[in-house]
């Protein structure tokens, strides 16, 4: 099936994102992002990101975690395209809350067919998720999971799960016989102790979390297919996020090149700013339409979903380090400062910059699809 | 890499039908010479030929002009250039040879030319039959433009044109020239005209065309010398000292950024008979060993060649991002870096191309063993036309940002 | 990477076996308490007493200050600091905390102090019971420097000072500041005049130091206001407004360029209790796993891990090399490069071992599985002060390419 | 055995530098190269490329190949760091010569010890050769050779055979049995066909070699060995070569920026052109210092030697393509003509770069030094 060449981007799409921008932009300045979590600089405070229920509750009434629950649960069944430009602006925003973390859980669980169909349910009436999957080493395959499940119990411990201190629910990626099956389960059941990591990133939260004897409900055999299928949504989803963050360093960057004067001029006038300013845009742009590209792809032409996907997080992981690293250069010593802002985005964006891979993990995978897998 | 046409109007998908059942029977056969690298390299009047004759058989059959108005010569339709341009590369058709003519003095006239003048030079143009140029580099002003001395001195209903254009590609086949003259020396830009002149009716009459060789060995632009020549008031586009601002449309045409203001008349957009793209560069990396084995398996290789896979997607999905305005932050802003990055993309896929090609990297057009008969090294040479004319790209990056993110002028 | 003793004169051969055997017995343990990245970034009591006692047994042991004459309390050595820093480095001690006494106002002082003021301060500095901080930047006076406020008005034999120096390491123990100040509103570069001014003494009596914090978490820098501060005119260094070619010494050292003026005084340049090097690089991707095998075992990896190896040899070599005169091109043109080098080729040394570190890149300071405690996210954050500070790697650029290629100034 | 501080670099060796700066700056400045090398455009050419031997022959009595020549062969046995001096002089004239060429045969000869001291001898006496080893591929391995030794005789066909066309003598490394060894021929003995390339570069030749039953002397008979043992001055050389070639790119660059005007101003005053020179500068500079440490350790470190030179050539190839960039685009249309002499250079240091490895491959060599071999 063919791409349409608007992305299938629909009206509807377009109002929920500008909505999006709009409700950030009156709810939740960066000043409020800047107090909500950047209150004690000390690296040895508590780890827990702070972040704004009640903010959160509104966007759950408004529907947000069932946009892309499929309408046989409920849902709204709306297209990736839809919900990456929504995405994109929580990236903006960087607003701390368990939406990414959701969709991917949603993503999986759409991808494990009707055997998952209670899980999603819950999801289209507000309950949040996010995936426990990944080894201690930070591996990116599932199958390194270091969690096992046998007799209906599930033991041992995932690393690097997101935003863990947010969510009711974990969908857990754990090894099964000879096989890797997915599983359901509270995160306060008995059996689970959620340790908060001590991260860079003040805008999110990660903890590793310890699984004894936790009985859990299986809700896919095959977990691998399940997550194959949903990989690309997975990269799709934090791509947007990233490239909606890397226009906030940019817009904020640019301002304060109009701004800042120095020599008697605009520092935006020097070309050693205004250049790479430009290449950061340029990067963004590539991003963003490889961004929309995949999520179509994933809409319109799954076969290429996968190739698409690396590239738009390949793209985006670049995006994220290059727009990060200017964003600070070029606020000089302000920039280094813990108040001002651009340090949030800074952070954010390296954590988002190899979450789910790296840029160049990313290259490898779209290569073995591209020129074939070297043996 | 998507296909476009699902999405296609009615008027279209007629169009394209037509398109690919001629194109099934007409795409030409390959020459028996060899054809330069672009439009821009043509050196003998037998490539000339063959390529005229190619653009004027796709115009007869409507692929040329297809939104240009039929009095001027155009097809009438909307929207349907792209279609035919699509369709034209996916037959890998040759190039078309009037390339300044299609791509830049088309849209100039179609937008500030006066009725007649449209009327009289748009059907040669579109067809072919007319070559054009255009005249406004010069010594002194290559980055800085609105600096060109050549100068017109009023004389009644005419105007007397002193000067040197250089880099004037096609100029010793052209017929018509589109060039910026100074017509009034107190104010830089304001001082600048716009006018339509013919060269080779007034060759060794004011008008003298000398080639430049390029450093990779071929001719294909020129200089061109004005000594006395009069040109009719008449054949101005746009007022007096409004050259400027008529030149923005050429400008914005040659910098792939045209749509933006006027159609396209036709032809496919830097078409080259060897790119410098992935496909291309992946081709060679199968058939290369490299450290003793398919240069395609290099983990190195294959990581270079993703990055200029991606980036090269990312710009062919800007172009379809820059149609759907709800994705768009600012209204110009991934046109205005479609000619920067095609050109700086293509440059790095040619630098990696000689670095895949390794040792045989140094083998050029003519040797036996070169990888893809030598074309490799002439199109990475042949890129530095493409970061340096029309603007370089450090011109290109002020304009973006200045003009998309609003930062104080440079100059 | 190379051993450099082979070409020891007899004095420097001595002195090197005298500093190996003194550090052998008296390198001091690590500390129980985390020691910060560098001497900027000391927060504690007990991190600085720790450091001043180290500072003052080395400098007991004539292992500071070795170059300096005896009457400023120094060795009276010549050409053997550069032994004494080697030798610390390989015995790998601790940094010294006076880094800004030790690398800019000594030599300031040395070159442009009265003979009393040398013979005041210069003892105190070298041993580390004065620590000295630098108040050059303010809000408005950044990247340009000669565009400092903070106003001196003459009061007979004295000035009052008034302003707002900003970014200034260290000012929170400081006993003295070398500080650039206006002494004429007329004119920028020649309205300027250089002291040396006590803070602690001053405190809540004309100096307010409020404590700044670093994207790190850390602090160390500070905002210094001064509030109709007197200052006698004996405190001044060169005569009144040559304050910007006084402070050119001091930017020369900052920058690593020193040598080109004075000698330094002592300590090893930019010590860090965790250095973003290749070493360190090494070690974490020989102890991490990526795609399921040892980084050190990734193909691109080891690309872009020798990329920094031979960046950093290079810059190594760089410093040889500038002191073989028949090697060079120009006589300042690798000394200007320290800095700018130092400092990026330090930031994509961290930022690749962040992406070494993948996913446990995120973990910080206090992390339990943090790859080295969590070190390499700050190290990385914390390169950013070094490509900012003492002029940003944009303004070292604008340096080079005036001074050592002559073109244009850019502003 | 550590290195000298100073490298070793005499004033005997810092003599013979300049004294080959100025010689070249009075006998052959770049408009001499152009009309030299560059008289015909058409790519249809006849390939050899034209040389002064007139010019040659002068450097030939100043005693320049008999540099390297050890002592013990009547020649002058200097250090390898006062050879890399020279050679960077010879880079920044362009000078279209067989001096390489040579050198890199008589270090090869040098390491295969006594059996090869006829041959040295010869060089001492004024006679040239090249190096042909490399197989179509293009392999910088010369255990790739495609020419074999069967009976005392040559049969096969050697490629990127440099300055063939300006030599006297083959050193030719051909399969033995199971091994491979060296061999010395005249470059006109009977069987030999030598095949003008159509190469890019216009400052030196290269052709493709056929052996037919040519009847040779082998000259050593562990070539590996000796090719392994003279492979660091081979790569040092020819990035000495680079920076000197590279340092004409940068200084032509900045003239060139220092007098063009545009907007009312020299156009070094921008940074987009200010900050790319500089990036040159500081390039050439990084491998300037690694060619002399590396040339050092060829003298003083024998054990390092191969380690810093794959450093150093790596450097100069990352330096050639980056010099060559953009002091093509810096020149702006006039820079990208015939006549305009930065071509010759560009087109030199593309060649130059790949030769005898680029930088990737050198770093992939240095790794495993560094890193050890990946099993």
């Amino acid at each position: 099936m063919a791409q349409p060449d608007d992305y299938g981007f629909s009206e509807e799409a377009a109002l929920l994102k500008y909505s999006a921008r709009k409700f950030f932009k009156s709810n939740f300045p960066t000043d409020k992002l800047q107090k909500m979590v950047a209150d004690n600089p000390d690296s040895a405070r508590v780890q827990i990101s702070n972040w704004d229920k009640a903010l959160w509750q509104q966007l759950l009434e408004l529907g947000w975690t069932l946009l892309a629950v499929p309408e046989s649960a409920d849902g709204l069944g709306l297209p990736a395209v839809a919900v990456a430009g929504l995405v994109e602006e929580v990236g903006r925003a960087a607003f701390p809350c368990p939406l990414l973390a959701t969709l991917n859980t949603t993503y999986v669980l759409a991808a494990c067919g009707e055997s998952a169909n209670g899980a999603l349910r819950e999801i289209a009436e507000g309950t949040t998720a996010t995936l426990a999957l990944t080894n201690r080493a930070g591996s990116w395959q599932p199958e390194d999971t270091e969690v096992v499940a046998s007799e209906g119990k599930l033991n041992g411990t995932a690393y690097f799960v997101q935003d863990a201190g947010k969510v009711d629910k974990f969908l857990v990626c754990a090894r099964k016989g000879t096989g890797h099956s997915l599983y359901w389960v509270a995160t306060d059941a008995p059996g689970i102790t959620v340790h908060a990591d001590a991260i860079v990133d003040l805008t999110r939260d990660q903890a590793h979390v310890d699984f004894a004897d936790v009985e859990a409900d299986q809700v896919c055999e095959d977990g691998l297919k399940a997550l194959g299928q949903a990989f690309p949504a997975i990269c799709t989803m934090l791509a947007a996020d990233v490239i909606g963050a890397a226009e906030w360093q940019l817009q904020t960057t640019a301002e304060y090149a109009r701004t800042r004067t120095q020599f008697d001029r605009p520092i935006g006038f020097f070309q050693a700013v205004k250049h790479p300013l430009v290449d950061v845009m340029i990067q963004i742009d590539e991003a963003k339409s490889l961004v929309y590209n995949a999520a179509c792809a994933i809409d319109h032409e799954p076969k290429r979903a996968a190739e698409y996907a690396h590239m738009a997080k390949a793209s985006a992981s670049e995006t994220a380090a290059f727009a990060s690293s200017r964003s600070v250069q070029f606020h000089g010593g302000i920039g280094y400062t813990w108040e001002c802002y651009v340090q949030l985005y800074f952070k954010r964006q390296k954590h988002s910059q190899m979450l789910w891979g790296d840029a160049a993990w990313h290259r490898g995978r779209l290569a073995d699809i591209v020129l074939g897998k070297v043996s | 890499m998507s296909e476009s046409d699902s999405k296609d109007t009615p008027e279209q998908a007629e169009f394209r039908q037509h398109c690919r059942d001629w194109l099934c029977d007409n795409t030409p056969a390959e020459p028996s010479f060899r054809l330069p690298i672009s439009a821009l390299e043509i050196m003998t009047e037998e490539q000339l030929k063959y390529l005229k004759d190619w653009q004027k058989s796709a115009y007869d059959a409507g692929l040329v002009g297809c939104d240009y108005p039929v009095e001027y010569g155009g097809g009438g339709r909307t929207n349907c250039q792209r279609i035919a341009n699509e369709e034209m590369h996916r037959a890998k058709t040759p190039y078309m040879p009037n390339i300044i003519g299609l791509g830049m003095a088309a849209p100039t006239l179609l937008h500030h030319g006066q009725e007649e003048l449209k009327k009289h030079l748009l059907p040669r143009l579109l067809s072919g039959e007319d070559i054009w140029c255009q005249g406004f580099s010069e010594p002194g002003s290559g980055s800085d433009l609105a600096s060109v001395q050549t100068f017109a001195q009023r004389d009644g209903d005419a105007w007397i044109i002193n000067g040197h254009k250089v880099w004037t590609s096609l100029a010793h086949f052209a017929a018509w020239m589109i060039i910026l003259l100074r017509t009034d020396k107190t104010e830089k830009h304001g001082g600048l005209s716009y006018f339509v002149v013919p060269i080779s009716s007034a060759l060794g009459q004011g008008v003298t065309v000398k080639p430049l060789i390029k450093m990779t060995g071929e001719t294909g632009f020129n200089e061109v010398l004005f000594e006395d020549l009069p040109v009719n008031d008449g054949l101005r586009l746009g007022g007096l000292g409004q050259g400027w601002q008529v030149a923005t449309t050429t400008l914005l045409h040659e910098r792939d950024a045209g749509e933006l203001v006027t159609p396209r008349s036709g032809g496919m957009k830097n078409a080259a008979s060897h790119n410098a793209d992935t496909a291309n560069l992946i081709d060679l990396a199968r058939k290369t060993q490299y450290n003793g084995k398919p240069a395609v398996q290099d983990p190195l290789l294959r990581d270079r060649i993703m990055q200029q896979l991606i980036r090269e997607t990312g710009l062919q999905e800007n172009q379809r991002r820059a149609r759907v305005p709800a994705l768009l932050e600012h209204p110009a802003r991934l046109q205005l870096q479609n000619k920067l990055l095609r050109s700086e993309i293509a440059q790095e896929t040619a630098a990696l191309a000689l670095e895949v090609a390794g040792a045989s990297a140094s083998l050029y057009l003519g040797d036996e063993n070169a990888p893809a008969g030598g074309q490799w090294p002439l199109a990475y040479m042949s890129t530095y036309g493409n970061t340096i004319a029309a603007g370089t790209s450090e011109v290109q990056r002020n304009i973006l940002g200045e003009r998309v993110l609003s930062l104080a002028k440079s100059k």
